[in-house]
């Protein structure tokens, strides 16, 4: 039943994927440079709730340090850039690896803690990486930040404007989308899942929880990465400001608001959250007020997430038809 | 005024935290409520519609980024009362170019992002002729790229010499501030000969514009051959200064040099005090403010601190200002409101000059602008960093900053 | 297709292996040696330490003494994913399958770890799956159906057809057929019946006689962590001991 | 040196230990961290603003009516943000405290303005202790807290009311099916963690001055209190938080001031590490 259904879907998603791939084309000829920047910043913390739905989507695992590894991640391109003088696709690899392998490590101690005690040790993580990103100046260029990091660039090409910048973000958040849907149709990702559903049933099918859970906050490490590195080019100045706590929760509330249960719960996650940041902007004062209330309402409302609330009416419906054909059939 | 506002905003917090318990319904209903309460308690609200489209008899707009919501808004009050006295006293005296103007306030949410969208939400708009930047130097530099491409004159509130460079670099960017240079050498000069102090003890914040003034305090004391004793960082939000006071008092000095916003200088204060420590302190700007004092109370009495205002200023300007804001707002003026008071009045002076809101020649203008009597002091816009002449090393008797010494500096170069 | 030496060499054996939590003995000296392609009945009255003997054997509780060997080779230390990886599979009480993920998925994770020990060929993965569901009474389920849609019964099936995918030598079956109606309880004699077929040692903890009786090669009964009693069904049906710890005082059989 | 390190590492202590005993009683009833206590505190400040300087009322006062508005927020706040969702994953429950937390921090700027402001002291002027200075503010908030310790451990251990917390607590379905009213309870624990914590604010506000933030940094001190000290265990949050007082003021001393708060991260990893239960807390042992 739900099988026709999703067949019938098909050709329906690929109108849709052909419209949103042409509509994306040309956003940055019909919009302001200010809305381009809030894409590609939208964009950019798309990739950090991906990590987010990774870690805590698919392996249960609740960290409150992704702003901390994006930061690690931009940090990382700023210097090996400027002090090492290296071009953009091997700062770029530094990053994405680097973070990757620091995730891991980190990983690999903080995982021998089970259920909640590895998000106290995570949000231990955030607190240390902020006090170092505003304090240790031979690296992050203490509070005053890093300036001037040098713009995107391979080879001729170079994207020193908005608009090129956002062909960019985008390539990188639909590759990066695609290895997700690879990673989910994985052994790997399987694993995840039986960890995340019951991690000692996982254990005897033999997966390796420490192992498992650590390469999962390596993969979360290397999106975080990547997106710092965009992030460092896109914006040419990194500070302290930037890799917060609170931005760490932002992820999550992201990920919570789109619904953990898929890679498209990030993308609604983001946008609704980022633009709402922006709607709600003629409300000066009290934008954050609203914005506050808003999360809470947005929660109560759809405490599994818009995808989740949407895929249980989707459930419903087709239950209910399917019950309807039932009768019919038994007249 | 102001009570019925802020009554007014606990009821609709506390009716939206309820309506949080109820249905989605509610939802729609209490924030569409709120918003419109918003725009009839916020004139500011309505001006930050950018949708309307430029006439040369409408409003010209002039656009402000400052910190409304948020870990750092108190800058954000200071500023948006400051610029509704501004523009009603414009508008009063017959406008600019005979148009009235219009400021147009964007929240920098004190981030590197926030800062960023703000900027280019307001420099998208057509109709805005000059951005005003936000008060700190990270803000500023995380606009500075945004500036080259905007292509629009942008005023930096930030006072760091790392912010002077950049302004120096970017024609659109101009500091309309003493840099800190001048004015952290000027105190140690003032602590050094007129106190005859020997040695010194650093305290600061590890934040942006502290750690600054902290690392220009001890350059200054080089040149007279002196080392702090002891520098002792901390990070914004410490509440707690016995450790740190401990160390100063292990390396018994003459005075202390401190550098750090309010809170944690009243706080430093307050704590210096009760352990009976009197050596005189020599603050940054935040340490003569009324702020400041009025948290501190008596412990802030025999501080200096080296700052561009006074809410009891002798310059005629300034002291007209700062009484109407205390009539308007019940507080003393702070700096962060005579800054932007200034940097308005002489965009609208640039635009004067220019004759015309086209962007290139307001930019123009402005850098035509040498020694323009401000509410602070007088400015010198010929190069773009270090425009604000002039500072003073005030003296807090009575919880009362009380002027010790007028500076005028040229210009660092 | 049972081969001679597997016959005369036990694959997985406890020698004396014994656990207390506090005071309380849950395993005491618990000797036990099974077969490729037999079926090892546990029995014994509630809390009389038969899942704690599953949970030492797959590695869950480390043992306090005594050893475990898997083919000969010493496991009494190796943690759990490792045991699975050599051959035990394990069903629970209650079925632990990926409650958020489709049919497919869970099918799948046993292939997986099958796979970790050698890649298995399509052709022969799918009619064996087909097979085994068809035992299962999995037939006419949908595969990418969630397994919310399961009924308790079928959720037991397919968690034991998981562990069937996953080639193990040894398969732990934790009282299959409670809560099960009569039809499946069939199934979970076919599915044994397979297990059997393909040389597996079978572990069965059970309350229903009727089931165990039926089909265990050896059985061995358990009553406050003590080895009461082991041997063939016929033998442990006369067994006095036996008799007592049911019938006694100390607790009764859930049927 | 070293003693006047002691004493106002053991007094912050003492205050970050109030303030994550608020967050463990709720904890314990509720089983999710509140993640906007520290709200609490700030908002209970302002209260005691709102009586102390607006009202010109003497201070003890103010305290007394600010706690008992706070008892009306704890309810309120649980009746908002977190009885929607008692039935969702706690993952929902946090996220909407986080809604929460900023909801409150803007609604205390529209309401009390930016500027930080502060309220009257208990008992002005210092007392000596052998070489060692301490404002006389300290003491009374060490003795106001201990004062407060004991009521809540004899409300819990003792009283009828603490019975019920308990019992809803350790089995909310049990209790409603005993008839006890769970709303009730898990409400009246919210009320009594908000009042605590509010005092606390009401009592830090002249030392380190209210702003609609101050509740950020005790917040996140108090979080590390209580996972030294052993989730869920109230004498653990209260040693825990004397731990890292300490640790505050001698690592400041003697390691480095600008590494404070990473210190007692540090230390909080550590313990994470050697013992994930912290010092008092019981080890969760999954079921097999």
């Amino acid at each position: 039943m739900i099988q026709r259904l999703k067949s019938l879907n098909k050709p329906l998603l690929l109108v849709a994927a052909v419209i949103a791939v042409i509509g994306s084309i040309f956003i940055p000829s019909i919009t302001s440079s200010y809305m381009l920047r809030v894409l590609n910043i939208t964009m950019i913390s798309y990739l950090c709730v991906l990590s987010v739905y990774v870690l805590l989507g698919m392996c249960g695992q609740n960290s409150f340090a992704q702003a901390g590894l994006w930061g690690v991640g931009s940090y990382i391109t700023a210097n090996v850039m400027m002090k090492l003088g290296f071009p953009t696709l091997i700062a770029f690899a530094a990053s994405t690896l680097g973070t990757a392998l620091f995730a891991f490590v980190l990983g690999f101690a903080f995982f021998r803690l089970r259920q909640y005690y590895f998000t106290f040790a995570s949000v231990g993580l955030m607190a240390i990486l902020s006090g170092l990103f505003m304090n240790w100046k031979e690296v992050t260029g203490g509070a005053m930040g890093i300036s001037d990091v040098p713009d995107f660039s391979i080879g001729g090409f170079i994207a020193n404007t908005e608009s090129s910048m956002y062909f960019v973000i985008i390539i990188v958040c639909v590759i990066v989308s695609l290895l997700m849907k690879v990673l989910f149709k994985s052994a790997l990702g399987r694993s995840f899942m039986a960890i995340r559903d019951n991690e000692m049933a996982a254990n005897c099918l033999g997966v390796n929880s420490l192992l498992t859970k650590s390469i999962a906050f390596a993969i979360s490490g290397a999106l975080c990465g990547a997106a710092g590195a965009l992030y460092a080019n896109l914006t040419g100045y990194l500070s302290y400001q930037s890799f917060t706590y609170q931005q760490s929760t932002m992820y999550l509330v992201m990920i919570m608001l789109g619904g953990t249960v898929s890679p498209v719960g990030a993308i609604i996650g983001t946008f609704i959250i980022s633009l709402l940041q922006e709607w709600v902007r003629p409300l000066q004062n009290y934008m954050q007020l609203i914005y506050g209330v808003g999360i809470m309402i947005l929660m109560i409302v759809q405490p599994e997430g818009i995808i989740g609330g949407g895929k249980a009416l989707y459930e419903r419906y087709v239950n209910r038809k399917q019950a309807r054909s039932d009768i019919k059939q038994s007249l | 005024m102001k009570k019925v506002k802020r009554i007014l905003a606990t009821a609709l917090s506390i009716a939206m935290l309820l309506s949080a318990s109820a249905c989605a319904s509610v939802d729609a209903k209490s924030t569409s409520t709120s918003t419109s309460a918003a725009a009839a308690t916020e004139p500011a609200a309505s001006a930050a519609d950018t949708t309307k489209t430029a006439s040369a008899s409408g409003p010209i707009k002039i656009g402000l980024t400052t910190v409304l919501t948020g870990d750092r808004s108190l800058e954000g009050e200071y500023a948006s009362n400051a610029a509704k006295i501004v523009q009603d006293e414009v508008n009063s005296s017959g406008g600019v170019l005979g148009r009235n103007i219009e400021i147009v306030i964007e929240d920098a949410l004190g981030t590197d992002v926030g800062a960023v969208n703000a900027y280019r939400k307001l420099a998208a708009d057509k109709d805005i002729v000059a951005i005003v930047g936000s008060d700190s130097s990270n803000d500023n530099i995380a606009i500075s790229s945004s500036v080259q491409e905007a292509k629009i004159l942008t005023t930096g509130q930030g006072s760091s010499p790392k912010l002077m460079e950049i302004a120096n670099s970017n024609p659109w960017l101009f500091q309309l501030r003493a840099s800190d240079q001048t004015l952290c050498a000027a105190l140690v000069k003032y602590a050094v000969e007129e106190k005859g102090l020997k040695t010194f003890a650093i305290v600061h914040d590890t934040e942006t514009a502290s750690a600054d003034q902290a690392r220009l305090f001890t350059e200054a004391l080089a040149t007279y051959g002196i080392t702090p004793s002891v520098v002792v960082p901390f990070t914004s939000g410490t509440k707690d200064f016995s450790s740190h006071i401990a160390q100063i008092q292990n390396a018994d000095v003459d005075g202390i040099f401190a550098a750090c916003f309010h809170t944690e200088a009243a706080i430093l204060l307050q704590q210096l005090r009760a352990l009976d420590i009197e050596l005189p302190v020599f603050g940054s700007n935040a340490f003569g403010d009324p702020v400041t004092i009025g948290l501190a109370g008596d412990a802030s009495n025999n501080v200096y601190s080296v700052t561009a205002w006074v809410p009891n200023t002798t310059n005629p300007k300034g002291a007209a200002f700062s009484a109407k804001y205390t009539e308007l707002y019940g507080d003393a003026c702070a700096k962060s409101a005579a800054q932007i008071y200034d940097h308005i009045s002489l965009i609208c002076e640039a635009i004067k000059i220019a004759g015309t809101t086209d962007r290139q020649a307001v930019r123009d203008a402005m850098a035509t602008i040498d020694n323009y009597q401000g509410a602070i002091t007088t400015y010198d816009c010929t190069t773009n960093g270090d425009c604000g002449r002039g500072g003073l090393i005030v003296q807090v008797i009575d919880q009362v900053p009380t002027i010790v010494k007028e500076l005028y500096s040229e210009k660092a170069k | 297709m049972k081969d001679t030496l597997t016959e005369n060499k036990p694959v997985l054996t406890l020698s004396k292996v014994c656990k207390n939590f506090g005071g309380v003995v849950a395993a005491d000296n618990i000797s036990i040696e099974m077969f490729g392609g037999q079926t090892f009945g546990l029995i014994g009255p509630n809390g009389a330490g038969k899942t704690t003997l599953l949970n030492l054997i797959t590695g869950i509780y480390s043992s306090d003494c005594g050893q475990i060997h898997l083919n000969g080779k010493n496991i009494t230390k190796a943690p759990t994913h490792k045991r699975a990886l050599l051959g035990i599979a394990r069903t629970f009480q209650h079925p632990r399958l990926l409650e958020r993920c489709d049919i497919q998925t869970n099918i799948q994770l046993g292939i997986d770890l099958a796979n970790k020990r050698r890649r298995k060929n399509p052709q022969q993965l799918q009619s064996e799956i087909t097979m085994l569901l068809g035992y299962a009474g999995l037939k006419n389920v949908n595969l990418s159906d969630s397994v919310e849609k399961l009924s308790y019964g079928q959720r037991k099936m397919l968690e034991i057809v998981r562990s069937l995918l996953s080639e193990p030598a040894v398969l732990l079956l934790d009282e299959p057929a409670a809560g099960l109606n009569s039809k499946e309880m069939e199934y979970i004699v076919a599915l044994i019946k397979v297990a059997i077929e393909w040389d597996i040692a079978v572990l069965l903890i059970e309350h229903s006689m009727d089931l165990v009786m039926g089909i265990c090669d050896q059985i061995t009964v358990l009553n406050f962590g003590h080895q009461i009693a082991s041997g063939t069904p016929a033998e442990i049906q006369e067994n006095q001991a036996v008799i007592d710890a049911y019938l006694g005082g100390s607790g009764h059989a859930a049927c | 040196m070293n003693l006047q390190l002691l004493i106002s590492g053991t007094t912050m202590g003492i205050v970050y230990g109030l303030i994550a005993m608020g967050m463990v009683l709720i904890f314990r009833s509720v089983g999710v961290m509140n993640f906007a206590q520290g709200e609490f505190l700030m908002v209970g400040g302002y209260f005691c603003y709102t009586f102390n300087q607006i009202l010109h009322l003497p201070i003890l006062v103010s305290l007394l009516l600010a706690s008992l508005l706070m008892g009306v927020v704890g309810v309120v706040f649980m009746r908002t943000s977190y009885w929607p969702l008692r039935k969702a994953q706690t993952k929902a429950i946090i996220v909407s405290a986080m809604g929460a937390s900023i909801a409150l921090k803007e609604g205390a700027r529209l309401t009390w303005g930016a500027i930080p402001v502060s309220v009257d002291k208990v008992i002005k002027g210092t007392a000596k202790i052998g070489t060692a200075t301490v404002q006389w503010q300290y003491l009374s908030i060490i003795g106001i807290s201990v004062v407060l310790m004991i009521f809540v451990y004899i409300l819990l251990e003792k009283s009828f009311i603490g019975h019920i917390m308990q019992a809803t607590a350790q089995d909310q379905y049990m209790a409603s099916l005993v008839g006890i009213p769970v709303i009730v309870s898990i409400g009246l624990t919210f009320a009594l963690s908000a009042i605590i914590t509010g005092i606390g604010g009401g009592l830090l506000a002249p030392l380190f001055f209210l702003s609609n933030t101050m509740g950020a940094a005790s917040g996140a001190k108090a979080f590390a209190a209580i996972v030294i000290g052993g989730f869920g265990s109230v004498p653990g949050a209260i040693v825990g938080g004397l731990i890292v007082g300490l640790v505050e003021s001698f690592g400041g001393a003697y390691i480095s001031t600008t590494y404070q708060l990473v210190l007692i991260y540090i230390v909080l990893v550590i313990v994470l590490m050697f013992r994930p239960q912290g010092i008092f807390g019981e080890r969760i042992q999954e079921k097999a």
